[in-house]
């Protein structure tokens, strides 16, 4: 056990997905003050983007609803979105942490009316879609964006549509003169809640995502799943919006592969699962193949993946694909060995999904914890603290387990105690 | 307390004032309600809020804001001590129905007329603080996650009482040999320190530890839990960390695969005690193992057995054919697996496994001789091959978690709560059931923990923490793993589902802080999760009570007993405020300071109903404020239209509506009611984990109540409607009107 | 080369597993083979092999030394590399079935010997080691007249065209055989190879 | 500026892919680099030949070469044949990652008293063209553009496989889908058609001892070709070129096709569009299917 006298009782939490957010409200609850340190201009990350959740099929707004609901009740956090950890000094007890905030150019008072919205023309790739669909230049992230507050794109705050958007705001929200700002923060510890990026799936050229249009990645088909998503929630071929009869669910697509991503990304296989789902719920004809190295549905998820056992509907090959070519029609067909049949197949489908994995969403200089394994997870030990993805591939229960966790060591580092490292060793 | 001075405000901004005749709502508050309201453009701008704040410094003691979703400007309008009501005039008015509409119109009036009549009906809630609180931690299981449990507790500077069954700490991992790998580059077996961490435990103050000692009573609340132990003491605690762990599968029920026909077949948990005593040797004549089969799945992910998966056994027997190997390099290590499960970095070990030349074969074992040769059904060679010349077979045995205590015999009561109330197993819907549908689901037989109770709680539904299914006390959030259906107390480690050293120990830090905070809670007197900090709890009017009993059976969460007389008591920290209990009475004796069945009956009341010959139906909707509110704010946002006809009511879960609620609704002149809230059942989405469904168990009784009135059962429905509902639930609302509107008005309209 | 142990196929024996693992170029990293079927999948004429390599490995593992060493999928390989690139393992699986292959033939098996491979291989190694340079016209011949007289001709004729063909492009020379200056040099290059491979066998990484 | 490259034509340059030689000495001298013969090479055993040799005789073979293009000073190694290239580089790489085939391999060289340490970089003269030179490069030599022409560009194997990394660090294609060759063919101001043969088998080896397990592969790539609306094939590889062409007459009797594409060198393709001579320099006359249109084109 080390004494040391923190300077500052404020805990950080940089990222403000489903860990950093319950990183936050679970160290806030049992008293602490916290500041949460967001990339993007509302709360949610990846998980506000997914359509549902594993195994219950449940929505993940519905999580996030009420843990809003326990930010706007606690009085101890304080949010700064668009902005991201420039440059950290000091160590536990006594962080001077850099934070630098991108312009929104709509200030607090927003009441998001969306006048703005409705006087502009631009139109963006949304990223909350993955770019499958656009957003006027003045926007509000999504439906359950919190803040509640919109933004303006800093491709038009110098223009003339810039200058229509300020003038359409009857309470004089817009700012264009907005620079954004650097300042520093005083905190006595930082929890690493960054997150995960998808797995480029350009990358995996065998499979060629990159050309054939009806081969999409698995965070794309969460989008086309969702109801607010680019389709409305129905399940489209992206080539010509025709309701796919037969959808190949592609497991391991970069992740176990020492060419890409040498670790399981753990949540694919149960993620495709859920998928199969989706398509079954909405296509009665629908065959889904899902293909696969090994299953990996521990604990009790092992009771969904024999739910969709039981849909004679839903065929499970135990094959990685080789490649996928395009076919005679221009769709997609997959090909590898069935390793149970020995059966050498060439499967033509309306629909591909990539189960791409989960990547550490921060690299190189962005890499300010205290410590990362050679993959750029953050490993949690002594002042480094990690939470959810960021520190390794976890699914969604996994990661608000790591979060806690994670706010309970940040509470003993800015109560001046530490007595043993959250994952169990000195 | 002081006269209540109410004072009402209206904004007309973000299109609200375009949309509809304030000063008609202003004569509305002043006609009916007598009160002076206060409009604003942008009221929740600097200048509104001082307008508010003004009144406040003046003497006004109640807000009622008529302006936007109580979901949005929270900061700006919250005026705390000062109870603050909000009336929605924006997303479920303006933005979602016709503008300068005379139905628009109506539908603010009446807005503004129920937060009135809701202002009329509460008060501040003052919290139930009364008393002593102990913010002392019990851990109960002296195994990794217990001793890490008990350390965390200590590092945030709380009391633990740490119990252990056996007569020393460590739980298994003192049987144990090395520990998975938990730290960068996760390729080998790590070093067992458990010592290390009995040692940190024992030099910590904070934490005094009992052994050979067990929980044989426990009554009481959190911040307020009276704990009998097996050693005669009785101690008051906070809050309770169950760290009880697990035990293997009994292997003894897996004759199929060998167990007992040879002793040289062993389960991983013996060869790991071999390994820890640095003695491996074929148990029948002590030679040397230099050729080992590794069985996975022996008793997990068999409906026979344990349905689930153990997660564990995968990489724990990898870890032991590497140990076996670097003591002696030319064993033979198989292992015959199905799906070898080493998630995420794991499959770092799975590759130093392969590397150091175990080999895997998938298919299933079908037979073990008495000469240990093994018979494996080669899924992958498409053959029957022999495995001859083993000197031991291991059965890698699943973790049964220990939410009972096996040394105890089972209760008399509480039976149905280790049986698990869900079928993981059931199927999910598919579209129009054409083509082959799924055959039909017979409910799966659940794996049930045997044994005593851990925590034999003195509680009216029962001893045990209710399961969810498979022996796992668990609610199944996934977003919120640590919730209990038992305030208060937490399960961490195996017991609460299969883990390793690491995630346990990271489990134990998890539960901990959760204790932290209920102990905090509990003394404030404010709630747990979900509705956190609310100060409410439910008081009866025992005067009145029937002693029907629903209330203490109903509570999601056992927070109700009853005493000698059968009374209802409330343990008012294991409320989680939902008011299912409220719903439940048939008598309106149950009621929260801001929240009753009066209230919400005179809200319904005060609509004004409009008669048959304007051909406007009225249709009382009354929405779970978790996710069908927020599905209609989104809706608003997103502008989609519904039927103007309807007047929706917040509640806190479908589980506090009364069915007095829907009569008085029905008696008033409203023309139908629908209850729209979450899915109940075994994918059950509700916060309150029971809530919608004992609204739809009792709506399933409804009907004949009101054929009894010589009305149409069709006036009364339930809607699911999950939070991404914002384009379906317009469809569905206006659905339900039309419908209504061909059975045609309710006669007792005017009446 | 060191003898192979005998093992009875259809009985799990790790003995041949790890003399492949120890002895076949590449076959170190095959212990890391997690039978996802990429290699077969991606092999051109994949459906012509009777295992195909995913399958092969596993039978390496399960011991069936001479399921394996008679199987045609080491004959079948086109070099196309397919297998080697996409490995998630990174299994060098091309390189495996061609020293596979050497082994098959080594061992003496008759369908490894009598394979078009095997017969084309010895074509192939005698002009490249005797003149140190492959002479397409006498590989092709004595490959085709490896299988005998009559056959040897009948294949001769039927690809007479195509040999026309190429001496009018100027693409196959008549007289002398291509060759290096200095032949004697290489012969005693390759004899110590040979030597230092039987000498020296499984030291290889 | 001329840059001096250790030059490893291959026995095909001397029979079947003479064509290969001649047009890629024509073009390199005007790209500016000066390619030397390695120093009396020898055959790198193909894909065979360690069949018979053992795998440390196929890497004798190749050692040699290197052994002497060391000694004659140590410039790139660079070669235009698919197979020669796979197994320099795949030995080059083996000599320096493993000491005990380094110590195996030069204790066969000392028996000719030579030896060879690794150094050298093995490089296949397309890479060569892509990293040394530039396709702009190759653009700016362009005097007789070959507009008009519709050519399928058809990479094949060995050339990007397994070996798609450089020597010199950094990969420099993809394995599935490389770009090279249809930029050569746009350089020369010819239309590189959509090909999803790009990459195809031909079967190789296999091709030549027996063409009856792999003719479908060849006119599998045919049938992309004709889809693809090309007039003629163009590719990298020695032995593809040989396979593709020699076998379209027993393709067509075997599948009732009638395939008749000429299968030409991007080399010769090079050569004609620099407005060298169509014979001498790039070599047109020596195909089984004559080229007609682009001999048409040429000078």
């Amino acid at each position: 056990m080390t004494d040391r006298q923190p300077q500052s009782r404020t805990i950080m939490v940089v990222g403000g997905g489903i860990a950093g957010v319950t990183a936050a409200i679970e160290a806030a609850e049992a008293g602490y003050d916290v500041v949460m340190v967001e990339k993007s201009p509302t709360l949610g990350g990846r998980v506000a983007q997914m359509n549902r959740y594993f195994p219950k099929l449940c929505h993940p707004t519905c999580g996030l609803e009420i843990n809003y609901q326990r930010i706007k009740k606690s009085k101890r956090i304080s949010l700064f979105t668009l902005s991201t950890v420039a440059a950290v000094k000091g160590s536990a007890g006594a962080y001077t942490v850099t934070v630098k905030s991108e312009p929104r150019f709509v200030k607090p008072n927003c009441t998001a009316c969306g006048d703005c919205a409705a006087v502009a023309e631009t139109e963006l790739p949304d990223p909350f879609n993955y770019g499958m669909k656009t957003v006027k230049a003045a926007w509000l992230p999504h439906t359950m964006a919190f803040p509640m507050r919109y933004v303006v794109a800093p491709e038009v705050a110098k223009t003339p549509e810039g200058e229509r958007i300020k003038a359409a705001c009857k309470i004089g929200a817009i700012d264009l003169d907005d620079k954004g700002d650097t300042f520093d923060l005083e905190v006595g510890a930082i929890v690493w809640a960054t997150g995960w990026k998808p797995y480029p799936a350009a990358n995996l050229t065998a499979y060629r995502w990159s050309d054939i249009p009806d081969v999409i990645t698995n965070v794309e088909m969460e989008r086309l799943a969702s109801p607010d998503g680019p389709t409305k929630g129905r399940i489209v071929r992206p080539s010509d919006g025709a309701v796919p009869r037969k959808v190949a669910l592609i497991q391991c697509a970069g992740s176990r592969d020492l060419n890409h991503l040498a670790y399981c990304s753990r949540i694919c296989c149960l993620a495709s699962m859920k998928h199969a789902a989706y398509v079954r719920e909405q296509v009665a004809e629908a065959e889904v193949d899902v293909y696969y190295i090994d299953l990996r549905a521990h604990d009790k998820l092992e009771s969904f993946m024999r739910r969709l056992q039981a849909d004679p509907q839903v065929r499970f090959v135990k094959s990685k694909p080789a490649r996928i070519e395009r076919g005679e029609s221009g769709g997609p067909v997959v090909c590898g060995e069935n390793t149970l049949t020995r059966q050498v197949y060439a499967e033509p489908y309306d629909l591909v999904v990539l189960a791409t994995g989960m990547q550490a969403s921060v690299e190189g200089d962005g890499r300010l914890a205290g410590a990362y394994d050679d993959y750029g997870f953050v490993f949690t030990e002594g002042d480094s603290i990690g939470a959810g993805v960021a520190s390794g591939p976890l699914d969604v229960s996994m990661s608000v387990q790591s979060a806690t966790a994670a706010a309970c060591k940040a509470i003993q580092l800015v109560s001046g105690q530490v007595v043993s490292g959250v994952r169990g060793q000195e | 307390m002081t006269e209540r001075k109410t004072g009402i405000y209206l904004c007309s901004g973000c299109g609200i004032g375009e949309s509809v005749d304030v000063a008609l709502l202003e004569g509305v508050a002043k006609k009916e309600f007598k009160l002076d309201s206060r409009t604003h453009a942008c009221l929740c701008g600097d200048e509104g809020v001082a307008m508010i704040r003004a009144d406040i410094e003046a003497g006004v003691n109640q807000v009622a804001i008529a302006a936007c979703s109580a979901r949005v400007m929270t900061d700006r309008f919250g005026f705390e001590p000062i109870q603050v009501l909000r009336a929605d005039l924006r997303e479920k008015v303006t933005w979602s129905h016709a503008p300068n509409h005379e139905d628009t119109q109506a539908l603010a009036e009446d807005a503004v007329r129920m937060v009135l009549t809701q202002a009329g009906k509460v008060k501040a809630p003052e919290p139930y603080v009364e008393g002593e609180w102990s913010s002392r931690i019990l851990v109960m299981g002296g195994g990794v996650t217990g001793l890490e449990a008990a350390l965390q507790s200590a590092a945030l500077g709380h009391e633990v009482l740490l119990l252990e069954k056996s007569d020393r700490l460590g739980g298994r991992a003192l049987d144990a040999s090395k520990r998975l790998p938990y730290r960068p580059p996760y390729a080998q077996p790590e070093v067992n320190d458990i010592a290390g961490l009995v040692a940190r435990v024992g030099a910590e103050s904070k934490i005094s530890a009992r052994l050979g000692c067990t929980v044989t009573q426990t009554s009481g609340m959190p911040g307020r839990f009276m704990v009998n132990l097996s050693d005669g003491s009785v101690e008051t605690v906070g809050a309770i960390v169950v760290a009880t762990g697990w035990r293997p599968y009994d292997a003894s029920k897996l004759g199929h695969l060998g167990y007992g026909a040879s002793p040289d077949v062993v389960t991983g948990v013996e060869l790991e005690a071999m390994l820890k005593a640095g003695k491996v040797a074929r148990k029948s004549n002590g030679a040397p193992v230099k050729s080992v089969a590794f069985v996975q799945c022996a008793g997990s992910r068999d409906p026979d057995h344990l349905p689930y998966c153990s997660s564990v056994c995968c990489a724990s027997s990898l870890k032991q054919a590497l140990e076996l190997i670097e003591a002696e390099p030319d064993t033979n290590a198989y292992v015959v697996y199905q799906e070898m499960r080493t998630p995420g970095v794991m499959e770092e070990l799975y590759r130093t496994a392969q590397s150091a030349g175990v080999i895997f074969m998938k298919g299933k074992v079908k037979t073990v001789g008495a000469d240990l040769t093994v018979t494996v059904a080669d899924e992958l060679i498409g053959e029957d091959v022999p495995l001859a010349g083993l000197d031991m077979v291991v059965l890698a045995t699943g973790m049964v978690p220990n939410s009972t205590n096996p040394d105890q015999p089972a209760p008399e009561t509480g039976a149905e709560q280790l049986a698990g109330d869900v079928d993981p197993e059931a199927p999910f819907p598919v579209a129009g059931y054409c083509g082959d549908a799924p055959p039909a689901h017979a409910k799966r037989e659940q794996a049930v923990p045997e044994g005593g109770s851990l925590l034999n709680l003195q509680y009216r539904q029962g001893p045990h923490l209710p399961v969810l299914h498979d022996g796992f006390a668990d609610s199944h959030y996934i977003c919120f793993p640590y919730e209990t259906r038992r305030t208060g107390i937490y399960t961490a480690g195996p017991v609460r589902r299969p883990m390793d050293w690491a995630e346990a120990a990271e489990d134990a830090s998890g539960a901990v802080l959760k204790a932290v905070q209920a102990v905090r809670s509990a003394s404030a007197g404010a709630a747990l999760h979900p509705r956190v900090g609310d100060l409410s709890y439910p008081k009866i009017n025992l005067n009145q009570c029937t002693k029907c009993k629903r209330c203490t059976v109903e509570c999601p969460f056992g927070a109700i007993d009853e005493d000698e007389q059968t009374y209802p008591i409330v343990n008012s920290t294991r409320c989680r405020r939902c008011g299912t209990c409220m719903g439940a009475c048939p008598v309106r004796t149950i009621s929260f300071d801001n929240y009753s069945v009066d209230m919400l009956s005179s809200m319904i009341k005060s609509v004004k109903i409009p008669d048959e010959f304007s051909g406007k139906p009225r249709i009382l909707i009354m929405a779970c404020e978790n996710d069908a509110i927020p599905a209609l704010d989104m809706a608003g946002i997103k502008r989609n239209q519904w039927s103007a006809h309807v007047r929706v009511v917040p509640v806190r879960c479908l589980g506090s509506v009364s069915l007095l609620c829907i009569s008085d609704a029905l008696s008033v002149g409203y023309d139908g009611v629908m209850m729209m809230g979450c899915k109940p059942g075994d994918d059950y989405q509700c916060h309150f984990v029971k809530g919608s469904a004992m609204a739809a168990e009792r709506l399933s009784k409804v009907g004949e109540t009101l054929k009894s009135m010589m009305l149409e059962p069709e006036r009364v429905t339930q809607a699911e409607a999950s939070i991404a509902d914002a384009d379906r639930l317009p469809k569905v609302i206006d659905a339900f009107v039309e419908q209504i509107t061909a059975i045609g008005f309710n006669p007792f309209k005017g009446f | 080369m060191t003898a192979l142990s005998p093992t009875p196929s259809k009985k799990y024996d790790l003995s041949f597993a790890r003399w492949v693992y120890d002895n076949v170029d590449g076959g170190d990293r095959l212990a890391l083979c997690m039978q996802c079927g990429t290699c077969s999948g991606s092999c051109p004429i994949g459906t012509q092999m009777d295992h195909g390599p995913r399958k092969l490995f596993m039978m390496i593992r399960a011991g069936m030394k001479e399921a394996v060493l008679t199987s045609n999928t080491l004959w079948n390989c086109v070099s196309c590399y397919n297998c080697v690139v996409r490995c998630p393992r990174k299994v060098p699986v091309a390189y495996i079935l061609h020293d596979l292959a050497t082994v098959a033939v080594r061992e003496g098996y008759a369908e490894a010997r009598n394979s078009d491979n095997a017969r084309f291989a010895k074509a192939f190694w005698w002009s490249a080691a005797k003149y140190g340079r492959t002479d397409e016209r006498l590989v092709t011949g004595k490959y085709y007249f490896s299988f005998g007289m009559a056959e040897g001709y009948k294949r001769g004729m039927a690809n007479l065209p195509i040999a026309l063909g190429m001496i009018k492009t100027k693409r196959m020379h008549l007289g002398m055989p291509h060759a290096c200056k200095n032949t004697g040099e290489l012969h005693k290059v390759l004899a110590k190879a040979a030597e230092i491979e039987a000498r020296d066998h499984g030291k290889q990484g | 500026m001329t840059k001096t490259m250790s030059y490893y034509p291959g026995c095909s340059s001397q029979a079947s892919a003479v064509h290969l030689d001649t047009s890629l000495r024509a073009v390199m001298g005007k790209l500016g680099v000066q390619l030397r013969d390695v120093e009396d090479w020898n055959c790198c055993g193909a894909s065979v030949g360690h069949i018979e040799g053992g795998h440390l005789g196929q890497a004798a073979l190749s050692g040699r070469n290197l052994a002497n293009a060391q000694a004659a000073g140590g410039e790139d190694f660079v070669t235009p044949c698919a197979a020669c290239y796979l197994n320099s580089h795949y030995t080059n790489e083996k000599i320096r990652e493993n000491p005990t085939l380094k110590a195996q391999v030069n204790e066969a060289l000392a028996e000719a008293g030579k030896s060879y340490d690794g150094g050298l970089h093995v490089r296949h003269a397309c890479e060569v063209i892509v990293n040394d030179i530039g396709v702009d490069k190759v653009k700016e030599q362009v005097t007789n553009p070959l507009t008009g022409m519709k050519m399928a560009g058809w990479v094949g194997c060995q050339t990007v496989r397994p070996f798609a990394n450089t020597e010199r660090g950094g990969t420099w294609e993809t394995y599935d889908d490389p770009s090279f060759l249809d930029d050569f063919i746009a350089a020369c101001g010819a239309e590189a058609v959509p090909f999803k043969g790009k990459t195809k088998c031909c079967g190789g080896s296999v091709s030549v001892m027996s063409p009856d397990k792999t003719l479908h592969l060849m006119k599998d790539i045919l049938d992309e070709v004709k889809a693809s609306g090309a007039e003629a094939v163009v590719t990298p590889c020695p032995l593809c070129q040989t396979n593709l062409e020699m076998y379209q007459p027993q393709i067509n009797k075997a599948f009732g096709t009638d395939f008749n594409y000429p299968v030409l060198f991007y080399s010769q393709v090079m050569a004609v569009a620099f407005g060298l001579e169509g014979k001498t320099d790039a070599a047109l006359h020596q195909h089984l299917i004559p080229p007609e249109a682009l001999l048409s084109k040429a000078k």
